[in-house]
């Protein structure tokens, strides 16, 4: 399985603060990789130089091609889909008008299939169907989580990065919506970077997982080893 | 300590800063009676305008609060000063602080609605003031002369100093105008300056400290609007006749140009910015019927995308580059020999 | 004296000294005013300055600034003023009184003017200054006449007598006028609506109703309504440019058939009629010719007016009502100016005041140049009817008596 | 009864217009969150490129598709080259640039097309009709027409169409926009480029009645900011409504209100930017998210 994205000593600043450090990682064709670590360990801020939201030293291949140089949206359009931190929704657009932004985002050789995907979504997300025609910013917290996971999925995107999906949601939702993002990666063929606090439910969901510290990675590994290891016990399990 | 350090105390940036300016006010004090009559009558246009200038700067400077109605404000004190003195024979002086409150007051006024509103709708509504003083004015002409406007002379010096009204006038804006500076630097370096400051980075974070942001930012337009108010009844001094044709939405713009020139938050940048707008339209009017007004917006540009500071800000920049050449040379002396 | 010395109350009060010094020094140099030669008069040469809207909203005013500057190079190359040629200088001051408050000052200390060619209202901004300084203006429109301005002088004839009789051949050829004016909220408005009174005399009541607009405006429609729902039928119309073609053509298309009076300097069949076409019962008083009228296609003043427009001042169009206005008004000028032998401002007002009935080859017939106490140099109109492309004379000369 | 059809008529021809250039306004509002204080001058020199056309001999009805594809390009470049390098520019210097560009193209149309007044005659003739009583001219009739379709135009091209969806969104919110690979800054150009058209549209339709010159779409623009203003400033039906309510406001008021029947007229506008203002500053469509504080 050849590395579907790769980073080497990927360094990133917030004004002049290190966000990031030396970072380095791979990602592989069809697995879930989970990020872990507390507040400000760089989680969200490697997602984001992922998707070329934040400039970044270093380098960044996804399918063998670097994209250090490219924009947030040239990204988007080479198949990397970002769910960000805060959801994104369109408040003012309707629910389906945000589905169908995520349509749009598709590259051309996939839009013959987009009427197809968007049952297949409303299958996924029941609720969704229920609500098309409302305003999005009417939803709620969970609601406008699953219509950012739609959208992003009806991308058809190759990898898809999410940014702590469960925040701000009650345990009934979150496990509603974990179910639904390993059921994602097989009818929907992709890849998945989740970035979470919620450190069981990753480690459930995700293949590999991978620790960050203060923009360094602590540790990587199958999420069996990392869960063994003690200072992932102590800090988050805490069993 | 290398020798090349000077003592912190006089920089010599700043020191050279006020050495100019000394230099320019022994300069403007006498400059009266070395020139012509016409020079001097252009140098107190500037320095009126000056006023209203630096009341903008004050204002969308430091509270970021966009005026596009000040030519009204200006045009307001003008015409309380004028109807004063012609009507009521108030003595010029006292006509002219009374023309400064009224605008004060004006400026309250049009700051309430400020409070609630974002800068755009601000912008929007002086816009409409500006459209609509000369209007109004021309309307009720019993009081305002209407379109043939009120004629009022300009005082001869009091005191029986011998010199001619137009002199005196300059002396007397040159006067309001540095009491003025004065108040700007005062005011921007003290409590309220302070608030300004906070208020400028974010109203958020103005908020949050619990500043009295309705209050501050009501009170600045109030403030702007005197000045700009004052600035008027000293103008309509000079120029005699009050008529409706000079405070259109023309001045107001040109106030805008004149203070992002000068420099948004200098008070001397003021009168820079002021004779630009002044010595412009006679400099350029034989280019072209409409060259006055591309010349102020090509400025305007060249400013906004060029250079931010405007004016004020190239002999910063231009310290601040030898400044910083100097400095490195101090610490290559330093790690040379220093240790 | 350190630097610090510099900063704080110190440094007021020595820029407190340095002022009383200074004034010191100014006081004892006061030169005495002596009576020098009249400024701008030289044995060869006299010296006019002029301030014009050259820029700005109302710079189409600018070119009665150039049909002066035509004439007056036709005046230099026969002869120029009793052997004096004419220095013509202008500045512009895009109809901003404070600018040509400005220019006065330059024109008059700095060109060292004999007298001043203006424009328009922002001229009231200047009379007490020509007061002060001893020198002429003369208004290339019509300024209000004050007894105390008395070098304050007006190439146009007064509004209000232009009016006036408007009004009486309305009260005279229109059965039960009922009288409705529209017109911009400058003087305009305030002498049109006095002079209608005047001219109606008895028939005042018949006066019904005044809507004024601002010069910004310019569809009128909505106060056209109006008019025509409060019965007027005899409208003297006192609107420029845009407005004054918008207005007659929605009174036109909506059928309406009222007397139309239009005031005549803001009538012109280049510009103005050219664009409205065909009109029934249009009516002005008018003391000027329109060049570009086909009645004066072989009139030889008109003619000449042409052909020195193109020596002269080759960039104006000599069909332009404002080119010819200037034309004239500058004829008008040097008729005055050929009076007097060695011109001093006094001498040239008395000259104007009274001077005797003159041919002006580009007035309408029987219309002559003549002095008169309040500064006008014009004080007869003739009624004309639109009709076809051109002026018709209706009745004879009406001579302002007073 | 018949003079309040009339008042009534005027103020929605004219009303017409102040939609147009309304509507223009809030786009770009709703796009770069800056009021276009040029939009009125961009709206004349399509109106004088319309002109210059016509007298060259072509019929209006080829003249004006030509016009509007060349606003919608000049209004592309207008984004492009002034409004995109100050994208993290504060509120103030984006006012600024309008200002400058307000000044800069007036001061350029006076210098090339002169201030002697021309006039663009109706391409709808010049015949009248009389409903009743109230006469209504086949230029007002022939405009509202036009206007009507371009304003429907406009409105399908935002609701219907993917490529106004993606102009919506990045206005509302840029961030999400790109990570749907949207390229914010075309979508804004484009914004800006529908605005020149709905301005050329307001621009041209008017030159017949308000005549042309450099100066004629100065009053209109005040009008237009209070239709805005009055609709909400991120609502484009909004704008449509507020303009159709201003110019009937302006014109019932010459009628019934003697204060306001002559040059006080110009009162109209500004009180109702202050009420819209101090009472419900989102307007009567706009939502209170939209005032992006």
């Amino acid at each position: 399985m050849s590395a579907l994205l790769e980073g080497r000593a990927v360094t990133a600043f917030y004004g002049d603060a290190p966000a990031l450090q030396d970072v380095d990682f791979e990602v592989n064709e069809g697995e879930i990789l989970a990020v872990l670590g507390p507040n400000g360990a760089g989680k969200t801020t490697l997602l984001r130089a992922i998707s070329r939201v934040v400039r970044t030293r270093g380098e960044i291949r996804f399918r063998g091609d670097s994209i250090v140089r490219l924009s947030a949206d040239q990204a988007a359009r080479r198949g990397i889909g970002h769910v960000p931190e805060g959801r994104g929704t369109f408040v003012d657009l309707t629910v389906e008008e945000n589905l169908r932004l995520g349509s749009l985002a598709r590259r051309r050789a996939d839009r013959g299939r987009a009427l197809g995907d968007l049952q297949a979504v409303y299958q996924l997300f029941p609720i969704l169907a229920e609500f098309r025609g409302r305003r999005a910013g009417a939803l709620s917290g969970g609601q406008q989580q699953m219509l950012a996971i739609a959208r992003a999925v009806l991308g058809r995107p190759r990898l898809l990065l999410l940014d702590e999906p469960s925040l701000g949601l009650g345990p009934v939702v979150v496990n509603e919506v974990f179910e639904r993002l390993s059921r994602i990666r097989e009818e929907w063929s992709t890849t998945l970077v989740v970035a979470e606090q919620n450190v069981r439910q990753a480690l459930r969901l995700a293949d590999r997982a991978l620790l960050m510290r203060t923009g360094r990675v602590a540790l990587v590994g199958a999420t069996d080893e990392v869960a063994q290891d003690p200072a992932v016990q102590r800090a988050y399990l805490g069993d | 300590m290398s020798a090349y350090a000077l003592p912190g105390r006089s920089d010599p940036g700043a020191l050279a800063g006020r050495g100019v300016l000394a230099i320019c006010l022994c300069l403007a004090v006498l400059a009266p009676f070395f020139v012509s009559g016409y020079t001097v009558f252009q140098f107190t246009r500037v320095l009126c305008i000056g006023i209203a200038v630096l009341s903008i700067n004050l204002l969308l400077g430091y509270s970021g609060q966009v005026s596009i109605g000040h030519s009204a404000i200006f045009g307001l004190g003008a015409y309380t000063t004028a109807i004063l003195i012609h009507k009521a024979s108030v003595p010029y002086g006292l006509a002219i602080l009374a023309g400064g409150a009224l605008a004060f007051v004006a400026g309250l006024l049009l700051g309430v609605p400020a409070l609630r509103i974002r800068g755009l709708y601000l912008g929007l509504l002086t816009l409409g003031v500006a459209v609509l003083f000369p209007t109004i004015v021309s309307h009720y002409r019993e009081l305002t002369g209407g379109p043939f406007g009120i004629s009022i002379r300009t005082p001869p010096a009091p005191w029986g100093i011998d010199l001619a009204p137009d002199k005196w006038v300059y002396f007397l804006s040159l006067a309001t105008l540095l009491v003025f500076v004065g108040g700007f630097q005062g005011i921007v370096r003290g409590r309220i300056g302070r608030a300004l400051g906070a208020l400028r980075k974010s109203e958020a974070m103005a908020a949050a400290l619990g500043v009295g942001l309705a209050r501050t930012k009501t009170l600045i337009f109030a403030i702007s609007a005197g000045m700009a108010g004052i600035g008027g009844g000293l103008y309509q001094l000079l120029i005699g006749t009050a008529t409706p044709t000079t405070y259109t939405l023309t001045l107001s713009l040109a106030f805008l140009v004149g203070s992002v020139l000068g420099g948004l938050r200098s008070s001397w940048g003021a009168i820079a910015g002021a004779a630009f707008v002044v010595y412009v339209p006679d400099k350029t009017a034989s280019l072209g019927s409409t060259a006055p007004q591309l010349v102020y917006a090509i400025a305007l540009a060249v400013v906004i995308y060029f250079l931010p500071g405007g004016v004020a800000a190239v002999p910063a920049r231009l310290l601040g580059m030898w400044r910083s050449k100097r400095a490195t040379h101090t610490v290559q002396l330093q790690q040379r020999g220093g240790k | 004296m350190t630097a610090s010395s510099l900063r704080g109350p110190r440094a007021l009060a020595l820029m407190l000294a340095l002022l009383a010094a200074v004034l010191a020094v100014a006081a004892s140099s006061a030169t005495a005013v002596t009576d020098a030669p009249p400024r701008g008069i030289s044995k060869n040469q006299i010296i006019i300055g002029g301030s014009f809207p050259f820029s700005g909203p109302l710079a189409v005013y600018g070119a009665l600034s150039e049909g002066a500057k035509a004439y007056f190079g036709w005046v230099n190359a026969h002869g120029g003023v009793n052997g004096r040629k004419i220095k013509y200088v202008t500045l512009d001051d895009g109809y901003d009184p404070s600018r040509l408050a400005s220019n006065a000052r330059n024109l008059i200390e700095q060109q060292n003017a004999f007298l001043l060619l203006d424009f328009g209202g922002p001229a009231n901004a200047i009379r007490d200054y020509m007061q002060q300084v001893n020198t002429i203006q003369m208004n290339m429109s019509g300024l209000h006449d004050e007894a105390r301005y008395t070098l304050t002088k007006s190439w146009w004839p007064d509004i209000r007598w232009e009016a006036g009789i408007e009004a009486a051949w309305a009260a005279k050829n229109v059965s039960n006028p009922k009288v409705g004016l529209l017109a911009i909220n400058n003087d305009l408005a305030l002498d049109f609506a006095a002079g209608i009174n005047r001219g109606l005399g008895s028939k005042k009541s018949q006066f019904v109703s005044t809507l004024t607009v601002s010069p910004a405006q310019v569809d009128v429609s909505s106060q056209l309504n109006r008019l025509r729902a409060e019965g007027v039928n005899t409208l003297f119309v006192g609107l420029t440019g845009a407005t004054m073609v918008g207005a007659l053509k929605y009174i036109r298309q909506t059928g309406w058939k009222p007397t139309i009076f239009v005031y005549s300097a803001a009538l012109a069949l280049r510009g103005i009629l050219d664009q409205v076409g065909e009109f029934e019962n249009l009516y002005s008083a008018m003391w000027l010719k329109d060049p570009a009228d086909p009645r004066w296609a072989k009139n030889a003043g008109v003619n000449t007016y042409k052909a020195n427009v193109a020596k002269y001042s080759p960039d104006a169009d000599p069909n332009s009502i404002f080119v010819e206005n200037g034309y004239a008004g500058a004829v008008a000028l040097v008729t005055v100016l050929k009076q007097v032998k060695n011109p001093t401002t006094a001498s040239v007002v008395k000259a104007w005041n009274t001077l005797a009935p003159t041919v002006n080859p580009l007035l309408m017939p029987n219309i002559k140049l003549s002095g008169g106490p309040q500064g006008r140099i014009v004080h007869q109109y003739q009624v004309v009817n639109y009709a076809n492309g051109t002026y018709k004379s209706v009745g004879k000369v009406v001579t302002i008596r007073r | 009864m018949t003079l309040f059809f009339q008042q009534l008529i005027s103020g929605l021809a004219i009303g017409f217009v102040y939609a147009g250039l309304a509507l223009a306004l809030s786009v770009v509002y709703e796009g770069a969150g800056v009021l276009n204080f040029a939009q009125g001058e961009m709206a004349t020199v399509s109106a004088f490129l319309a002109w210059v056309l016509t007298t060259r001999g072509m019929t209006f009805w080829l003249a004006f598709p030509i016009v509007l594809v060349i606003s919608f390009v000049l209004g592309v470049a207008v984004e492009r080259i002034f409004i995109r390098p100050l994208e993290r520019a504060s509120e103030q210097e984006l006012l600024m640039v309008t200002l400058a560009l307000y000044l800069g193209i007036n001061a350029i149309v006076g210098w090339s097309a002169g201030y002697l007044q021309k006039t663009l005659t109706s391409p709808f003739g010049s015949d009248v009709w009389i409903v009743h009583g109230t006469f209504i001219t086949s230029q007002q009739v022939g405009a509202a027409a036009v206007l009507v379709g371009v304003l429907l135009l406009v409105g399908i091209l935002f609701q219907r169409t993917s490529i106004g969806l993606r102009i919506r969104a990045a206005a509302q919110n840029p961030e999400s926009s790109r990570l749907l690979g949207i390229s914010v800054g075309w979508m804004l150009a484009l914004g800006w480029g529908i605005a020149a058209v709905v301005g050329a549209a307001a621009g041209t339709m008017a030159a017949p009645t308000i005549g042309l010159q450099p100066d004629m779409m100065g009053p209109v623009l005040l009008l237009a900011f209070a239709a805005a203003a009055l609709g909400g400033f991120g609502s484009r039906v909004g704008a449509v409504v507020g303009g159709l309510v201003i110019g009937v406001a302006s014109s019932l008021a010459a009628q019934y209100v003697d204060l306001l029947a002559g040059d006080l007229n110009q009162i109209v506008p500004f009180a109702v930017i202050l009420v819209v203002l101090l009472f419900r500053p989102q307007g009567l469509f706009g939502r209170a998210s939209a005032l992006r504080v």
